[in-house]
């Protein structure tokens, strides 16, 4: 009687130890599953401005002339990066649903060829996600040679849902080096120059 | 079905007569509760998103 | 029964403290921005109600200890459920938080008010200064703690604001509508001057957005809200609220003096100039890491007095002033300094504490290679 | 809090301890340090965990006085701002995982199997095992302080990038340190799991369990859904510093955000955690004194099972200043404040055992009451802070630090206190020195109140944490912290002596060292208990209505 009862405790510990130890698997895999998920979230919500790094299709929509929204943009250096980045156009006017295209510079001022990313922010968050772009130099990496000069362009158009009190839409690149990559395989300098052909 | 959710609910609150708890744990089903409670506390979830949603407008 | 006595007169204390945090200094500001007394509001109606709360459970409390004591002979009765009562409870205090998240709903919708402003200013929180740029009007500057180490160190008396002092404040216009966009340059910051009831973090690589409107003009301080590090306790914020004429007079005044700095980049300049003028950048720009006298905080902060990659070789020195290190607290001062400062803190950290290579860095030179 | 186990198990009989026929199974045990450091026995291991967390809380509490003595007026007068920063760091990392944690698991080692009328732990190997990998992880962690560049110096938070791209070299260590500290949490929560499950006493339902082994229950599966979640955010942090990864550095196209998201998902249930055994060791203590049932049993088990669902929903409160989207803002406001209600639920049902009862005071119970005041006063507070245009002044301020500590020292600690008061007639045999013990609750509430009470106003007057010299006008109020602090910080030592006096000696307690008010299994075996108890298993009756 009592050596039973022993045993189908031990059975009983035996399963609910694997149960948690399945838990607990599962939670650290769900940790990183966050990191994406945290991604779509932030896309679908606009959260802290963060955008979406893929082109999106542009929307040909009736424009919306009966309101006018400003479009600012701000470049920013981050350390570490020889370059000069500056936008052609500081503020454009425009209207919702309508297509603008505003061109950045970037300039590298040393004698070694380097690779950099432009990280993307907006504000207000709410009009992140009514921020369409087709084409951004901050989809992809960049890369300059020595001294090179390079006109970027941003083609992008605010949707007509755009929250109507939202009257300034502010636009912000801040440049980053990319760590260990400052010396490119050649045949990333090969495809880069391909798709520029 | 709608006893389990009842206790549940009750659960929720924290108010439950003793009768109905000792009932409950006699014959209920331990994972239809369980599952029950899963189910209500994402509605719970659900209903402070919606509320939240319509109060920001 | 001592006992008794002295819990009741910490409740009353605990009430008679409530009275006292009504008083200036023991308790939030009510602030001077259109939304600060409407938060100061909020924050009031809820201590009341903790009060009401506090006081009435206490009270049952401290009554059942007292009524009920096992020495003054009490027997115990023997209920333990009542499920109206446990209903009550319940529902009670939903009611009462309902109560409470109605108007705090319609405050924060207020703070989210994201229409036009009258005036943009980008703040940039970096390790340990803030930076105001005054978006579409050419003027920016940094802002820096003005309280001398002495003080701090206890060597002289301290100021009536001490630590909450700068070298250059933000000037704003009061009844207008000033929207600020947050970033930041190396790690999380916050932004908070309580009397403007702002406080947002600023994030390296993201904006945030806030805004206030000033009523009253003045003085306003406030400090970096998130550690940042060292010296996250001596970055300190202060504003200077305007009339909107005044406000428009100092912007036009800080215009023509940046004009003129930018003029002077054009001429020779000579070794003792640079020197002094290099000095008063090091001093409020780099001394908070690489400290006063360029010895450094290794492993952290390198040390620049005898630094020999920094003696030998001038164009990296240069280069890492210029662009920064990345994955150090080293920032990239291209567009935070302009060419006559840079030109001057090089020189001088490239003549200073035996540092003597005897280079003179012409600010024309960085210009140059700035604009190249 | 350690008590001087027998060296010899000495089978006394009782009404349900074991048949003394059963003696021989048990091997002699070795004898000195190897016998600690090889025990399997519940009450042994649970021992050394009260030890180790008492350790543990002097070493955090020193840091404390660091912290309170450069604080004590304005200026740097005893450390430089870098050492300031490892002090308060050191001091919440110290006592959150290695003070308060511990202490709870050293009371459920000792207590879950009396309670339930179990022999001992469901895996007792395991249990070893995770004790004694804390004194490693924690070791490990102090040793940082004495590397060079310093230890970890970015707050207990430690967000990135601060504690990544800008860490000292330390960090490392600091990560490994925790990654082993969770490990034996997550360990210690399975083995308490596997115990409540399996091992209770015929005839022991779920809801016949005392309370403090239903909090308990719910704990560890906290512990487990979030110990993994910690272990994959350091893990992340790991690998940015050391293998080029970007998880959250903006300049690769990573979130510093994202940290601090992942950080309060664990974050948050891991405050509940450190206060849901709380709820159990209280709700023991004051039938016991009130002589009168605990009013509300179920709907006690049902409030801590919702405030753990509703902790995974509300780690946004602590993030209210970053910038989240109006909609996200108003979803953690609400699920923070619903929060109040269950928690309203176990203050009322405290109230309502008190009321009608038949009251003493002895020294558990004067810390159990003080518990229930002033964690009532935490609530408050938190309430005020879950109100998110009102938190944006009151965010990173003294005032949340007065909130939290509210919570977890008069909160947390005065529970394991008023525990440890509790069970030490049945660990020693002995009841606690009455005199001293009275003079260390008075200077306890005295010094913790005069410590917290004052950084309610310095906070709200608009001083910012974590900072190391503040403004003029703080003076007074950081005065009178540090003056309580040092009140409080040194009348612990009082709480050592008692522990000493009890172990050595006093008056004899009896089986049912407080009286016959409670039918908790652990009053059924002698005073002290025996090292082994329940071999047999008793039989539960429940108390009949």
């Amino acid at each position: 009687m009592v050596r039973n009862e022993t045993d189908e405790r031990q059975v009983g510990v035996k399963r609910t130890v694997w149960r948690s130890v399945a838990a607990l698997a599962g939670m650290f895999a769900f940790a990183f599953a966050l990191v994406p998920l945290y991604d779509v979230f932030c896309k679908v919500t606009g959260i802290n401005g963060k955008v979406d790094t893929t082109a999106q299709a542009l929307v040909h929509e009736d424009v919306d002339e009966s309101r006018t929204v400003t479009v600012q943009f701000i470049t920013r250096s981050g350390s570490g990066l020889p370059w000069r980045m500056e936008a052609e156009t500081r503020q454009v006017r425009l209207h919702p649903g309508q297509t603008s295209e505003v061109y950045f510079t970037f300039v590298n001022q040393s004698d070694a060829v380097s690779w950099g990313r432009a990280v993307p922010s907006v504000s207000p968050s709410t009009a992140t996600r009514h921020v369409r772009k087709a084409s951004c130099f901050c989809f992809e990496e960049q890369q300059l040679q020595a001294g090179e000069r390079l006109e970027l362009p941003l083609v992008f158009q605010l949707d007509r849902d755009l929250p109507p009190e939202v009257g300034t839409v502010t636009l912000v690149y801040t440049l980053y080096p990319i760590e260990g990559r400052s010396e490119p395989l050649q045949a990333d300098v090969q495809t880069k120059q391909g798709e520029e052909a | 079905m709608w006893e389990v959710i009842k206790s549940v609910l009750a659960a929720f609150l924290g108010v439950q007569r003793e009768q109905q708890r000792l009932k409950d744990f006699e014959k209920g089903n331990p994972v239809a509760f369980i599952v029950t409670g899963i189910v209500l506390a994402a509605v719970l979830v659900g209903l402070i998103a919606l509320v939240a949603v319509l109060a920001a407008g | 029964m001592r006992t008794l006595l002295v819990w009741l007169a910490g409740v009353l204390a605990l009430v008679g403290s409530s009275q006292v945090a009504l008083a200036r200094g023991w308790n939030m500001p009510v602030g001077v921005s259109s939304l600060s007394g409407e938060i100061y509001g909020l924050h009031m109606t809820i201590f009341w109600i903790c009060v009401v709360i506090g006081v009435v459970v206490f009270g049952a409390m401290f009554y059942s200890l007292f009524r009920y004591r096992h020495s003054k002979g009490a027997k115990s009765a023997n209920f333990h459920e009542n499920t109206t009562v446990e209903i009550i409870w319940t529902a009670i205090p939903l009611l009462i938080l309902i109560g409470m998240a109605v108007p705090a709903t319609a405050t924060l919708q207020k703070i989210y008010d994201p229409s036009d402003a009258d005036l943009d200013v980008m703040v940039t929180g970096q390790q340990w200064r803030w930076r105001y740029e005054y978006l579409g009007e050419d003027v920016s500057f940094n802002s820096n703690l003005a309280t001398p180490r002495a003080q701090i160190n206890g060597e002289e008396e301290r100021g009536e604001h001490y630590l909450l002092e700068v070298d250059d404040p933000l000037v704003l216009p009061i009844n207008r509508k000033v929207r600020f966009l947050f970033t930041s340059d190396d790690v999380m910051h916050a932004w908070w001057v309580p009397d403007l009831a702002v406080k947002q973090d600023s994030i390296p690589g993201f904006v945030n957005e806030n805004w206030v409107r000033i009523e009253e003009p003045g003085i306003y301080r406030g400090q970096c809200a998130e550690l940042c590090g060292v010296d996250h306790g001596f970055m300190p914020i202060v504003v200077h609220a305007v009339e909107e004429e005044e406000f428009d007079s100092w912007l036009a005044e800080r215009k023509e003096a940046a004009a003129e700095e930018a003029m002077g980049v054009d001429r020779e300049w000579g070794m003792d100039e640079l020197m002094e003028r290099g000095e008063g950048v090091f001093g409020s720009i780099c001394a908070s890491c690489h400290q006063a006298e360029g010895q450094g905080a290794p492993p952290a902060f390198p040390a620049l007095a005898g630094n020999q990659q920094l003696i030998e070789d001038a164009d990296w020195h240069i280069d890492t002033v210029l662009n920064g290190v990345s994955g150090t607290a080293m920032p990239a001062f291209r567009n935070t300094l302009n060419p006559v400062e840079l030109a001057s803190v090089i020189t001088y950290t490239r003549n200073a504490w035996g540092n003597e290579t005897g280079d003179v860095i012409q600010p024309s030179d960085i210009a140059e290679q700035l604009e190249e | 809090m350690a008590p001087k186990v027998p060296p010899q198990p000495i089978l006394e009989q009782s009404s349900t301890a074991a048949e003394a026929g059963h003696g021989h199974a048990h091997h002699a045990p070795p004898k000195g340090i190897l016998r600690w450091l090889l025990t399997t026995n519940h009450k042994e291991i649970g021992s050394l965990y009260l030890i180790f967390s008492l350790t543990m809380f002097f070493i955090g509490g020193i840091f404390a006085l660091v912290v309170r003595l450069e604080l004590f007026q304005p200026g740097l007068q005893f450390v430089r701002p870098e050492f300031f920063n490892q002090m308060t760091t050191m001091h919440g990392l110290i006592m959150v995982f290695g003070a308060i944690m511990p202490a709870f698991t050293g009371l459920a080692n000792w207590m879950i199997p009396l309670q339930i009328g179990a022999p001992d732990m469901a895996l007792p190997r395991l249990n070893n095992f995770s004790f004694w990998l804390l004194p490693v992880a924690f070791g490990l962690l102090l040793s940082t302080l004495l590397m060079p560049g310093g230890g970890p110096n970015f707050g207990w938070t430690f967000y990135a990038p601060l504690s990544t791209v800008y860490a000292p070299p330390s960090t490392t260590f600091f990560i490994l340190s925790l990654h082993i500290a969770g490990i034996s949490s997550i360990l210690g929560a399975i083995n308490i799991i596997a115990t409540i499950l399996n091992m209770r006493a015929p005839g022991m339902r779920l809801m016949d369990m005392p309370l403090f082994v239903w909090t308990w229950l719910i704990t560890s599966f906290l512990l487990i859904a979030v110990m993994p979640v910690l272990a994959g955010v350091v893990t992340m942090m790991l690998m940015d510093i050391n293998f080029g990864t970007n998880f959250f550095n903006a300049a690769g196209g990573g979130d510093p955000v994202l940290f601090q998201h992942l950080f309060w998902f664990f974050g948050h249930p891991e405050v509940y955690i450190m206060i849901l055994p709380a709820f159990g060791i209280v709700s023991a203590i004051i039938p016991t004194f009130a002589r009168k049932r605990l009013f509300g049993y179920a709907s006690m088990v049902y409030a801590t099972a919702a405030i753990a669902i509703l902790s995974f929903l509300v780690w946004g409160h602590h993030m209210f200043a970053v910038g989240m989207p109006l909609v996200g803002q108003l979803f953690f406001m609400y699920a923070t404040m619903l929060i109040a209600v269950p928690t309203g639920v176990k203050v009322f049902n405290w109230v309502a055992t008190m009321f009608r009862g038949s009251i003493s005071f002895e020294p558990p119970m004067l810390f159990a009451l003080a518990f229930v005041v002033q964690f009532t006063i935490g609530g408050f507070s938190g309430l005020m802070l879950a109100i998110a245009p009102a938190d944006f002044q009151y965010h990173d301020t003294y005032f949340v630090v007065a909130h939290f500590h509210y919570v977890l020292v008069p909160g947390a600690l005065f529970a394991i206190l008023a525990g440890a008061y509790y069970w030490l007639p049945k660990w020693t045999g002995h009841y606690p020195n009455l005199r001293l013990s009275q003079w260390h609750f008075w200077l306890s509430v005295i010094g913790v109140n005069l410590t917290f009470f004052p950084m309610h106003f310095s906070g709200l007057a608009g001083m910012p944490r974590r900072i190391p010299d503040y403004a003029l006008q703080f003076a007074d109020f950081n005065l009178a912290s540090s003056v309580g602090s040092f009140i409080f910080g040194f009348s612990q030592l009082l709480f050592v002596a008692v522990i000493v006096l009890c172990v050595r000696g006093g008056q004899k307690a009896p089986a049912r060292a407080w009286g016959d008010y409670t039918d908790d299994l652990e009053w059924s075996v002698p005073s002290p208990a025996p090292l082994h108890t329940f071999e047999t298993p008793p039989t539960f009756h429940r108390p009949a209505h």
